[in-house]
């Protein structure tokens, strides 16, 4: 029985078979047709099991084929598990997944390693479900670094250029220091518990008084979530994702909304219980992501490409979503999550929408206009735009508030950190709103070409728009008059059978707290979006010299002049030196100029040791016994 | 202790040395003689003796007969040569092996066969030598 | 009986001048000889360990490493003449096209 | 009872033990004379199956020998012997296959090649089987001088002959240092006895008058073995002599002797000097620490991938010493075999890829491999395959044979080593990606296709499936088989 749940994960992998097998053998539609068709089969058999899961709450099934590991104490079964969360999470991904891959028919039409780009798709979906239903730590690692894998093959994709496959050595290598924390978190949960079973793991941490395991378990789960900040591009591990851009948008939008960035977040919701025994875990976790979620968005203020904006964007939204673990709510981080993914998805798909309409386009700054031209992405980027800055009735503004109301419970400090996040996401969307699609057209022969995305890629964007607007309504906060069904959903999974965690009571400051954020997210959108519909005049009449008539009519931009040199410069000033301090000497230090570096090493040490000449190699043979000699002698 | 020169019949048995000592000096002072025999003769007398009457001649190896076939004394050896050295070195010391067998042998037939088998094997390596031509000097 | 520190020592100072002439010198064939001096350096203690304790093990030992050692004279002498031939040299210094 | 007696009592009770070794020897003077008087001169091509099939019956008879101890406690058949012996004889047999397209191509067919090859593998047999240090000393170098010669073989190249000699001078000075290491250990256990398990007692027992002599002993004893499997510093040999070496022979280096090497490693340290363990596991630790350092950063530089392979090798063995260094002798050498066994899978394939490329007249430099994955999409895939999981990258089998040695050590307390050798693969990750990266992600010139021949593309085709297939359930598969080969 159940063998169809089988299919949810694996048919994505006979997608990729096939179409690696066959490649273009299949033509373009047949390709089409199996890439798009198999990831929606698994999305409605994810659906099926959704349903069921929904109509008995609390059920847990672990489907096992074989074992697959067995070596001394040491034993992995081969199994799915489908629990509320990992149904929910499945849902999530197969369902932005085949939106995605519906959207690439469109916009790889011209590419031509079609197949060989629905095949690395598929892949990582494959691998992206392996590590949603995976019943024990070593496979969901698998399906962890599948989708490592999958990603640098994605984001290199256009290899002829020189930038993107270094980009996606880099996303690779980032995520490896990552990974060094979540085996070394394994092991060390295998050499204290016995077992790397996630359910047999959850069971024993249950039973087991939180201080005598209290140094193990904070270390163990500390690695984990060193693991995590790779995976979800936290502080300082971030450095992989803005880079990422370089892949082809959809593989953007796939890593970014619903897949690879949220492995991390996942794989703490999955362990959620063993997080619950260790308070320092849980303050460290908050704070990284309090500081993630206000350091990218600050970041987010002073870029050009429309899709680093995103990239900011999401390296700040997955803060939110670990600031929300870290104060406990797991529930509320997974929700964010799943609300994240469809707005995320939604803007990067709009984005790409935009870059193709204007030929592969990505300068803000030389955009403009698009309205009237682009009317079904306009539309939907706008209902995103209102999703992410946080605006009710809409999916962010549910997710967000719970985040915050829990984060304000744990510190205001942190609240604090948060709503400044959020008005600074909110500024810069309204920004990147008002420069691509009102002012003028800044580059008039691109805009002159603009048309809108074939019906392949609008349908997605309508289907995610709607998502944008209605999921929220899943999680109203009891604030709200709502019931937080999601964590009523996920409780099962999050506790495992132990004592239910208490549902949190909102009280008076709740509303409060969230009209305080809300009111000021508005009004900073307002501001962004005030200060560039005009477009790009700001700077261009810094520059120009005005004549006398005018220039009491360009006043009127005096007074605007002055907020952006008195506030907003002093901000993106600060923006702008991060990206740098980071990014440049950081990121650039050590994603790309350590292996440069660990090259230059391993040349020096060649020459001084690998000489070619068998006397100097006798002789260093001689000094390394002596100096063994003196190890032993000391 | 350090004994006088003359031979102690009785040596110290707490000291192992002590009965070689003599030996050692005798062999000190007929190393001295030595020495100075070989200075005496080879450096001190022909400076007091010798006449002067230098001459290019006298620098040859051979002053007097047939003139050197070849000027450079360092000249290559044939590359058989080494073969054949290598070769005989090989077989020689694998003949080592026959003397420890040698000495505990009784007469005894399974002792016997071994040893055959043994020298039957080094007998196969020679023959595969010999197949090979290793060892005609002259191909 | 000679005591048996003073074999460690002898054996020693042969494996010293085994070792350092396998450092310095630069021709392969006497590196080659100083690498069979390391051998027998072992030899003699070998063999007088096992004098010093009556059994035949060690003897034997040595008996074994010598017929190694031939063999590997008999290799080394086989390598040396192919690069002879190939390089007009058997300075070691001289062959370092191998490197880095 | 005379001692010849004896011996020959001793021969007809033992030999069972020695029948796959045995076997091999006979077999290759037999090849050699008068074997070698009946092929005529083209025809030396049919030695490869011979000798094939004389590995094949050899390693079957290895497997069957009976689990005891002979030849005066000298060699010992065991799990550990079998598994090893069994490591041993693949690597051969992948040798062999390998070696036929170069061979044919340099027209350097021989039979001595053939029986050289046959004669080392014996000797490894011998080696991992070693309970004695005359004999283990024995089996070494019967092993090591066949490799002198087989590194040298194309002697009308001045590569392979300049690695040839460096690899002598080099392995001649480090079993100088061996066998004077064993010499000092036969002095401060009293000049009695070479067996390893006597020794042991003994030396457990030496006052700390004679401690500096046990120390010094079994340091250089360390220091022979570090050299033949080519630990850091004792390493520089193994590049070069990889670089210069036939290719085949690089890929046998780079298996079979090391497998061996490793096992006499196990036999002498994990379970032999237990006893005196303090004395070296301090060094050997430095030692597997500084490979995998040393190993992973100068593979960095690399341009040709066999200098690549063989400084990766250096890391790996820096891994497999971490199984040396488990007090649990059992679980070290299991872990340790299995470490192996993948480890032969994924360099043969690789290897059978490189020796392919080069045929074609294609180099062994990185670039050469620029397009491949356009031009021979297979092929490249399969390469892909070997090197991400050489790289250990879940879920191939490389990740979980690292998995189960990294664990390993952190439940026996390396946990410092441990972080190191999970920082260096990392690094490892990035020059074996920089591979894939050149496979795909650059352009080459168009050249044309030359088949592949029939053994190297089964040698490619076994070791993918094989590690393909061990991704979903080989580690059942080798957990059986290490269950009953290792016992």
């Amino acid at each position: 029985m159940h063998t169809h749940l089988w299919l949810i994960p694996f048919l994505p992998f006979l997608g990729f078979l096939a179409m690696g097998l066959l490649g273009r053998r299949l033509g373009r539609t047949g390709v089409a047709v199996i890439g798009v068709g198999t990831v929606v089969a698994s999305f409605a058999l994810s659906l099926i099991a959704f349903a069921a899961m929904k109509a008995a709450p609390g059920q847990r099934l672990e489907l096992v084929a074989l074992d697959w590991m067995a070596v001394d104490r040491l034993r992995v079964p081969f199994g799915l598990v489908f629990d509320p969360l990992s149904t929910a999470m499945a849902l999530a991904v197969t369902g932005i997944g085949a939106l995605i891959h519906l959207y690439s028919v469109g916009y790889m039409n011209e590419d031509e390693g079609y197949p060989r780009f629905f095949a690395y798709l598929n892949l990582f979906v494959f691998f992206m479900l392996i590590l949603v239903l995976g019943s024990s730590l070593p496979l969901i690692f698998v399906g962890w670094e599948g989708v490592g894998l999958c990603s640098y093959l994605l984001i290199g994709y256009y290899f002829r250029t020189d930038f993107a496959p270094a980009a996606g050595l880099k996303a690779f290598l980032t995520n490896r220091i990552g990974d060094l924390g979540m085996v070394v978190g394994m092991m060390v949960l295998f050499a204290h518990f016995g077992t790397l079973t996630v359910g047999e793991l959850l069971v024993k941490a249950g039973g087991l008084s939180p201080e005598t395991t209290f140094g193990v378990l904070t270390f163990a789960t500390l690695m984990l979530f060193v693991g995590a900040t790779g995976k979800s591009a936290q502080l300082p591990l971030y450095v992989w994702l803005p880079d990422a851009m370089a892949g082809p948008t959809p593989v953007s939008a796939l890593i970014h909304a619903a897949t690879m960035v949220t492995a991390g977040i996942f794989l703490v919701c999955r362990l959620a219980p063993l997080f619950e025994l260790t308070p320092i875990t849980l303050t460290v976790i908050a704070w990284v992501g309090a500081a993630t979620a206000l350091f990218a968005a600050t970041i987010g203020l002073a870029q050009r490409d429309i899709k680093k904006v995103l990239a900011y964007s999401t390296v700040s939204q997955l803060g939110y979503m670990v600031l929300g673990l870290g104060a406990g709510g797991f529930a509320a981080g997974f929700f964010h999550v799943f609300t994240h993914a469809w707005f995320k998805a939604l803007l990067f798909l709009g984005a790409g929408s935009v870059i193709h309409a204007l030929h592969h386009e990505q300068d803000l700054f030389k955009m403009g206009g698009l309205r009237a031209k682009l009317p079904f992405t306009f539309w939907t980027m706008l209902i995103g735009t209102l999703a992410i800055m946080g605006l009710p009735p809409f999916a962010g503004f549910f997710s967000k508030d719970e985040i915050l109301y829990l984060a304000f419970l744990k510190s205001p400090v942190l609240w604090g950190m948060g709503v400044l996040g959020a008005c600074l996401t909110s500024f810069y969307m309204w920004r990147l709103m008002a420069l691509a699609f009102w002012g003028e057209p800044r580059d008039a022969h691109a805009f002159a070409h603009a048309h809108e995305s074939p019906r392949t890629m609008t349908v997605p964007l309508v289907v995610l728009a709607a998502g944008s607007a209605v999921v929220g309504f899943w999680g109203v906060p009891e604030a709200f008059g709502g019931h937080f069904q999601v964590g009523r959903f996920l409780a099962p999974s999050l506790t495992y059978g132990q004592t239910a965690a208490e549902a949190v009571h909102h009280h008076g400051p709740a509303v409060l707290l969230a009209l305080i954020s809300t009111g000021l997210a508005i009004a900073c959108g307002w501001w962004g979006f005030a200060s560039y519909r005009g477009g790009l005049a700001l700077a261009e009449a810094r520059a120009a010299r005005w004549p006398g008539l005018h220039r009491w009519v360009a006043g009127k931009y005096f007074v605007d002049e002055g907020i952006e040199k008195v506030v907003l410069g002093p901000v993106r000033w600060l923006g702008n030196l991060l990206w740098k301090l980071f990014d440049v000497i950081l990121i650039d230090g050590i994603g790309v100029n350590l292996p440069g570096a660990l090259t230059r090493v391993s040349g020096d040490l060649l020459a001084l040791h690998q000489t070619g000449r068998v006397r100097n190699y006798a002789l260093l043979m001689t000094l390394g016994a002596l100096g063994l000699f003196w190890v032993f002698l000391r | 202790m350090i004994q006088t020169g003359t031979a102690s019949l009785e040596p110290a048995m707490s000291n192992p040395v002590a009965p070689f000592l003599p030996v050692l000096i005798l062999l000190l002072a007929a190393l001295a003689m030595g020495g100075f025999i070989v200075w005496a003769s080879g450096w001190l007398l022909p400076r007091l003796l010798k006449p002067r009457n230098p001459q290019a001649h006298k620098l040859t190896p051979y002053e007097c007969g047939v003139p050197l076939f070849q000027q450079d004394a360092r000249r290559r050896y044939n590359i058989q040569f080494y073969l054949v050295a290598v070769l005989f070195i090989l077989f020689d010391v694998e003949a080592a092996f026959l003397l420890p067998w040698a000495v505990q042998f009784k007469s005894n037939l399974a002792s016997f066969g071994v040893m055959l088998a043994f020298v039957a094997t080094l007998l196969v390596g020679y023959v595969y030598v010999w197949g090979k031509g290793a060892l005609e000097w002259e191909r | 009986m000679v005591p048996m520190n003073a074999v460690l020592l002898l054996s020693f100072l042969l494996f010293a001048l085994g070792v350092a002439g396998v450092l310095i010198r630069r021709n392969a064939l006497i590196i080659l000889m100083c690498a069979e001096l390391m051998l027998n350096a072992a030899n003699l203690n070998l063999i007088a360990f096992a004098r010093h304790s009556g059994t035949p093990a060690g003897q034997a030992f040595a008996l074994l490493v010598m017929g190694l050692a031939a063999a590997e004279v008999a290799i080394g002498l086989a390598i040396v003449v192919a690069l002879y031939r190939k390089k007009d040299t058997v300075q070691v210094d001289d062959i370092n096209l191998l490197k880095g | 009872m005379s001692f010849a007696q004896g011996l020959l009592e001793a021969l007809t009770k033992d030999l069972p033990l020695l029948y796959g070794p045995a076997l091999l020897a006979v077999a290759a003077t037999l090849m050699l004379w008068p074997g070698d008087r009946f092929v005529g001169r083209g025809n030396k091509k049919a030695w490869a199956f011979v000798a094939a099939l004389v590995l094949l019956a050899a390693g079957a008879l290895a497997l069957t020998a009976p689990t005891d101890e002979g030849f005066n406690r000298m060699f010992r058949v065991d799990g550990l012997t079998k598994g090893f012996q069994a490591l041993c004889v693949m690597g051969g047999l992948i040798t062999i296959a390998l070696s036929q397209p170069q061979l044919n191509a340099l027209k350097e067919q021989t039979v001595e090649y053939y029986a050289l090859i046959l004669f080392s593998v014996c000797g490894m047999m011998l080696l991992v089987g070693a309970t004695d240090l005359v004999s283990m000393y024995f089996s070494l170098e019967l092993m090591a001088l066949c490799i002198y010669v087989l590194v040298a073989y194309l002697r009308h190249q001045e590569r392979s002959v300049e690695a040839g000699l460096k690899y002598f001078l080099l392995g001649a000075f480090s079993s100088g240092i061996l066998l004077y290491g064993i010499s000092l250990l036969f002095a401060a256990a009293g000049g009695v006895t070479t067996n390893l398990a006597e020794l042991n007692g003994r030396l457990a027992l030496v006052s700390a008058n004679g401690s500096l002599l046990v120390y010094a002993g079994v340091l250089m004893v360390l220091v022979g073995f570090a050299f033949k499997v080519a630990a850091v510093p004792f390493h520089m040999w193994s590049p070069d002599a990889y670089e210069g070496a036939p290719t085949p022979i690089t890929a046998f280096m780079s298996m079979a002797p090391k497998a061996a090497a490793l096992g006499a490693f196990l036999r002498v340290f994990g379970t032999g000097f237990q006893g005196i363990a303090s004395d070296w596991m301090l060094p050997l630790a430095y030692i597997a620490g500084a490979s995998m350092v040393l190993g992973n950063v100068a593979a960095l530089r690399q341009q040709s991938l066999k200098r690549l392979l063989a400084y990766s090798s250096i890391a790996h063995v820096g891994y497999m010493l971490l199984g040396v260094m488990s007090g649990d002798a059992q679980a070290g050498a299991q872990a340790i075999w299995l470490y192996m066994l993948t480890y032969l899978l994924m360099q043969s394939g690789a290897f059978a890829i490189l020796i392919y490329l080069q045929g074609k007249g294609e180099g062994e430099r990185i670039d050469d491999f620029r397009g491949l994955g356009r031009r021979q999409p297979v092929l490249a895939f399969a390469m892909m395959v070997f090197l991400l999981s050489l790289a250990g990258i879940p879920p191939l089998v490389g990740f979980f044979s690292k998995f189960i040695l990294f664990k390993l050590a952190i439940e026996q307390g390396h946990v410092a080593l441990t972080v190191l050798a999970l920082l260096t693969s990392a690094v490892a990750a990035y020059y074996y990606l920089n591979v894939v990266a050149v496979m795909y992600f650059k352009e080459a010139p168009e050249t044309e296709r030359a088949p592949m021949g029939s053994l190297a593309t089964l040698v490619v085709t076994v070791s993918c499936a094989l590690i393909l297939v061990g991704t979903f359930f080989g580690f059942r598969l080798m957990d059986w088989m290490g269950r009953i080969v290792l016992g």
